[in-house]
């Protein structure tokens, strides 16, 4: 179903859309978490859902993520599609065994008898000034586990659009939402029907492929329109699975790449994007994927995070060493 | 060491258990004067299936040394938690078993040779848990305790009769995901019965080492949840207190969490060396408050079992016992491509491009 | 709602609290006969303390306000709890904080500008834990509760007399650290106290729909730790129930689990709205339980209190706030390098092309 | 202090040798973890250690795994040096929040004030026929948060000397043990002194470096003892932080890598050494730096896992697709 917006709306009245549309539209979705209740979430995500759909299917939880996930699982097997709430991104690793043991793995072990349509919505990343463990970029910790989707919008219209394909899917979804842009607005209408792991190019280009996801999406985007080069910008949207044909065939006409995440570079996201993308596209990459990433240190208190996340300008540069001239360079690793 | 189960505490919903684990049948098969027992067809029932159940356990204890069975967690001596729990349930109802549970699977009509799935290790899991309402053996502990209480609460939400069993050790308590299972049940009165079985051991860490507490059972009150301690060999109790429990969460009045106490006869797995650790002596006690011999003694000194009774369930146990044994013994056919099939409901590109990387491997 | 504490509930080592919180001075400032309170001089350090803590934290508020700290938990209302527990404590003992007991930091002694750098934002953390043997204030809920009981236990292992208090809310229970640490001290009789600050809510979510137990202080028979449920806006009380838990883990005697009832009158934080989810009759009904007003009540009839001592610590608090407003309104000096020096005990080759690389763009 | 070993000693041994003989030398040190005490671990790994040392520093814990780290935590804040078990790979997630927001940070969190020397020691892959949970590689989850050394020994001797380093390192440190490798024997002499964060070239080569970590280093050397090409092995150990130095003069001198591991390829550890690589050595390589992994699944049942486990054969093709002819392949991602 589509809903046309009619004014610029935020990401986090579109996400909140995309929740009363699924909840309106399948009775077997449920909204629960922490808070998520009257509250309507500390950002306000599920904003008048208790009041409107009623307690038995928006609810406050007890303050428990292993339990959230753990029930959410339970619920699923028996013919429930729950969406549930992590506060912020630290606070879904006690979810952790439970997400990784049996909400990736249970579809597998039981040879699809028990389909898990979960969803894990989870605000992650900086950029607010929140204090330590409000501002993590987790996506690494759930990308390498087989079994689990995860995806990230990147705008506004995107995160009806995902949200609602994560709900529609038979997979579980772990549901990263970039904080910094809930307040981001758009008024491009709110539609369905982009494929769940399908990455967009946001921003046509024939110099040089960026790719970015999140809420480097928009930065990605200033970056590219400040450049002298021209660049295309992709937003993967999908992390896991990842949009190979879209993204090389970027790379092989452009040949070069930079890939761009909040969270530490080592063992980053990006990683996997370099070495993919190496390895379908080496012979026509004219420099190293450039990874602009954070630093590998813990996420900084807010007076400092500025210095941590990557800014327009270390795209720009990171662009610039892409070799132009074709001297050999190593960026810092 | 136990007292007999008054009809009031037969019934409780208290929060606190009893001081002394609670009985029906004494260990030399008396029935307590008064107590109130399940009908002599269940117990003859009970009888017959913990009979088949220890049959089964051996049998696998055999396959495995064979080299059959990846590893196995024997059952012996907790017959009448394996057994008189699943007795307890209806088929609308659900079990979640560990590792430890196979005989409850078998139990609860699962096909031996589907139930040893796991263990054997051609798949995760070898039924199908929607048929006979079984979830997969779970490994991670108590961490299918919370997935207890979500299919519960599910069913209440969906207006459904479906109580949920989880079963979990003695050691499984100590795990974070207990306590939050047991507060989400105990906030949503959710429709589940938490059986503990104490077999005095965590692998090699006895319970002394584990938990401070008067009982297990004592942790209910912290949650709002009706506890009862009972003794783990006593079928006729097993199935006395899961039927009530199981009847009360029906009646909305939320979840009980139930300690029974037993003990494992053999060792940890077939791969665990138990004289590591415990006496001899302690399992020597153990075996002579058998939970079957218990039974057999009311039955027969109540005329409900007879030799060519008894004889006659021995055959039958050993009838499926050779079944299994055969039908073990066969190897299962493998399909490395499955590997593929159901990590996602659609198979990713990726994945695609890597079956076709394994199959054309094979085919060289 | 309420009940005097006898000598014996006051100094209990029962595993099961009384039925209602215990109290040694009502709210209407009188003590009840035959109680057992503290000693007066202790008793108007307290009272100097909550007015000092109170005023510290209007002050942080109010810094909050004005844009120089991130975000500010209040423990307005709380003051009992947070100064109480604190005065119970000797130097060589821990306290474990939350992000909610900035007034407990500065009852321990911390500078209240170092206090603050957590929620100032210029690092995680302001002050050096072993100074006052203050642990970081901790945000992932319930996580530094094992902290302290491994802390604790250490301590002993070592031989030395300390003690761990940790304090948590309401909320924190549910989370599955608690249970391992309230199990792991009970098994270890480690001497850690657990001081559960029921203040109603966890942010907007109220104790009924956090756990349905006749009281948190329920939990801890269900680990054979000793528990007691006070009334945490009598200063007496807490400070009272705390010196004898910690007595109690010198003594050898393990750990105690103390639900005092409180409430946070302010929202969650500076950032929260509690007009969304409480009605302020409730919040009314909460300020006329008020701590200081409960004990300045008994001082002044006890006649220790008189008008120009309770001037006299008015104009000490007023002085601090100053000290501190004037203190925080200076901008902190930030330096970007350190991001990289504490991660590792030396920084690895790549932080320290990081950080070059960082130092380079900022001399541009 | 240096042991000499007189016959061919198991792996398990050599780690049991490095634990009596930190515990015998510090008293700092303590042992601790599920069934570490009379049984002796359920690899045997602590064999003994009760009986000599006492149960005072060698114990059994309550069952749960978070309660086993963060009292470690506890433990370090005030002085001692826990060296803990986590009973199998799988069994280490209920850990992951105390791990991945105390252990990893709190160092950080104090400037440095808190110090957390302690040692997670974890038995990890497959290739012994374990059910479901037991068989995990789960190193990249770890080696992604900053504020932690992950490290792991591909032979017995380097088990001694890589557990030695470990334990006195002043960082918290992951250990991970190739549980497959246990029953490995060596006569080489048990000796510390290696750094904890150096790479190790277990034989040289000229033409191709084949990167190897844990469980893998056996079979690498074996791959390259078949090949028809020079093959320099290089054994890893410290998987954070990462030897760019060994690694990449290797890859400078060959100008073809491989690298290895068990888990899953999807931003599996491969990924980072893959780009790291390329970052520093592009215009040396001839080929993209191939990656020989699991594949993208939960780990097999005990009858299928031989199927997913790199082998000889898998990293014999991955050398010979290195475009030794320079026609462009492009290797499965
Ligand atoms: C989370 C987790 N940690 C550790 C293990 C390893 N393990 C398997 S069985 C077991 C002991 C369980 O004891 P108990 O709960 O009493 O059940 P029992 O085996 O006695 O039936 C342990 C430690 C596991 N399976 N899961
Ligand atoms: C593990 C974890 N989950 C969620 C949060 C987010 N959060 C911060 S405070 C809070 C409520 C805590 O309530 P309570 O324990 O009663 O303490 P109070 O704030 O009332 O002092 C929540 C959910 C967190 N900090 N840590
Ligand atoms: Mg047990
Ligand atoms: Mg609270």
């Amino acid at each position: 179903m589509t809903a046309i917006a009619t004014e610029p709306i935020t990401m986090a009245r579109a996400l909140n859309q995309a929740l009363a549309d699924a909840l309106a539209e399948d009775e077997r979705v449920l909204v629960f978490g922490e808070d998520v209740g009257k509250l309507g979430g500390v950002f306000r995500i599920t904003d008048g859902l208790a009041a409107r759909f009623g307690d038995a299917r928006v609810f406050d939880t007890p303050l428990a993520e292993a339990g959230i996930v753990g029930t959410a699982i339970g619920m699923a097997m028996n013919g429930l599609r729950p969406v549930v709430e992590m506060q912020f991104d630290a606070f879904a690793y006690p979810a952790f065994e439970q997400i990784t043991s049996h909400l990736a793995k249970l579809r597998n072990r039981t040879r699809g008898r028990i389909e898990l349509p979960v969803v894990i919505r989870i605000p992650y990343g900086g950029g607010i000034g929140g204090v330590e463990h409000h501002s993590d970029s987790s996506e690494a910790y759930f990308v390498h586990t087989a079994g689990l989707r995860v995806v990230t919008p990147g705008t506004p219209a995107d995160a009806y659009d995902l949200l609602r394909a994560a709900i529609d899917c038979p997979d579980p979804v772990i549901f990263f939402e970039p904080k910094r842009r809930y307040w981001a607005k758009s008024s491009d209408p709110l539609t369905t029907g982009t494929p769940v792991d399908r990455a967009v190019v946001r921003r046509p280009g024939a110099d040089v492929t960026l790719i970015a996801y999140g809420p480097m999406v928009a930065t990605a985007l200033e970056a590219a329109g400040e450049a002298d080069v021209d660049v295309e910008v992709i937003d993967l949207r999908s992390l896991a699975p990842f949009d190979d044909a879209t993204v090389c065939d970027s790379v092989r006409r452009t040949g070069r790449a930079v890939v761009v995440h909040e969270a530490p570079g080592f063992l980053g996201y990006g990683a996997e994007v370099a070495a993919r993308v190496t390895e379908q596209c080496f012979h026509y990459l004219h420099a190293p994927v450039a990874r602009v990433t954070g630093f590998d240190i813990p996420y900084p208190p807010p007076m400092l995070e500025e210095h941590h996340l990557p800014n327009v300008d270390r795209i720009l540069d990171a662009i610039e060493r892409l070799q132009w001239d074709d001297t050999v360079e190593f960026p810092d690793a | 060491m136990s007292t007999v189960a008054t009809p009031r505490q037969q019934f409780s919903r208290d929060l606190l258990p009893s001081d002394e684990p609670l009985q029906l049948i004494a260990p030399s098969g008396e029935a307590a004067p008064g107590a109130h027992l399940p009908p002599d067809d269940v117990l003859v029932d009970l009888y017959r299936r913990m009979v088949l159940g220890r049959r089964f356990d051996a049998q696998a204890t055999a396959l495995t040394k064979q080299g059959r069975l990846a590893v196995y967690p024997s059952s012996h001596g907790q017959e009448a938690c394996e057994v008189g729990a699943v007795a307890a349930l209806r088929p609308q109802d659900w079990l979640f078993p560990t590792y430890r549970d196979s005989m409850a699977i078998v139990a609860r009509g699962v096909d031996p040779v589907d139930t040893l799935g796991l263990l054997r290790g051609d798949w995760h899991l070898g039924y199908d848990p929607y048929v006979h309402h079984v979830a997969p053996q779970c490994t991670p502990l108590a961490t299918n305790t919370l997935h207890a209480v979500g299919l519960g609460h599910a069913a209440r939400l969906k207006g459904e009769d479906t109580v949920a069993l989880v079963m979990l050790g003695d050691g499984g308590t100590s795990e974070g995901d207990t306590h939050e299972a047991l507060n989400f049940a105990g906030v949503w009165k959710a429709p589940v019965v938490f059986l503990v079985q104490n077999n005095g051991y965590a692998i090699s860490v006895p319970l002394a080492k584990q938990n401070a507490a008067p009982s297990l059972a004592h942790k209910g009150i912290g949650y709002g949840v009706a506890s009862m301690l009972i003794d783990g060999n006593d079928p006729a109790m097993v199935y006395a207190a899961v039927q009530s429990a199981v009847a009360a969460a029906r009646a909305g009045e939320g979840p009980t969490l139930i300690e029974a106490i037993t003990y494992r006869i053999e060792a940890h797995t077939n791969a665990d060396d138990a004289s590591r650790y415990r006496d001899q002596d302690e399992v020597l006690q153990w075996l002579a408050r058998d939970p079957i011999d218990r039974l057999e003694r009311y039955l027969i000194a109540r005329g409900l079992l007879d030799a060519s009774a008894r004889d006659h369930v021995a055959v039958e146990a050993e009838a499926a016992a050779s079944s299994l044994r055969e039908r073990m013994n066969a190897d299962p056919k493998l399909d490395p491509a499955e590997l593929f099939e159901h990590v996602y409901a659609e198979p990713t590109a990726a994945l695609r491009r890597q079956a076709a990387t394994l199959s054309g491997e094979l085919a060289q």
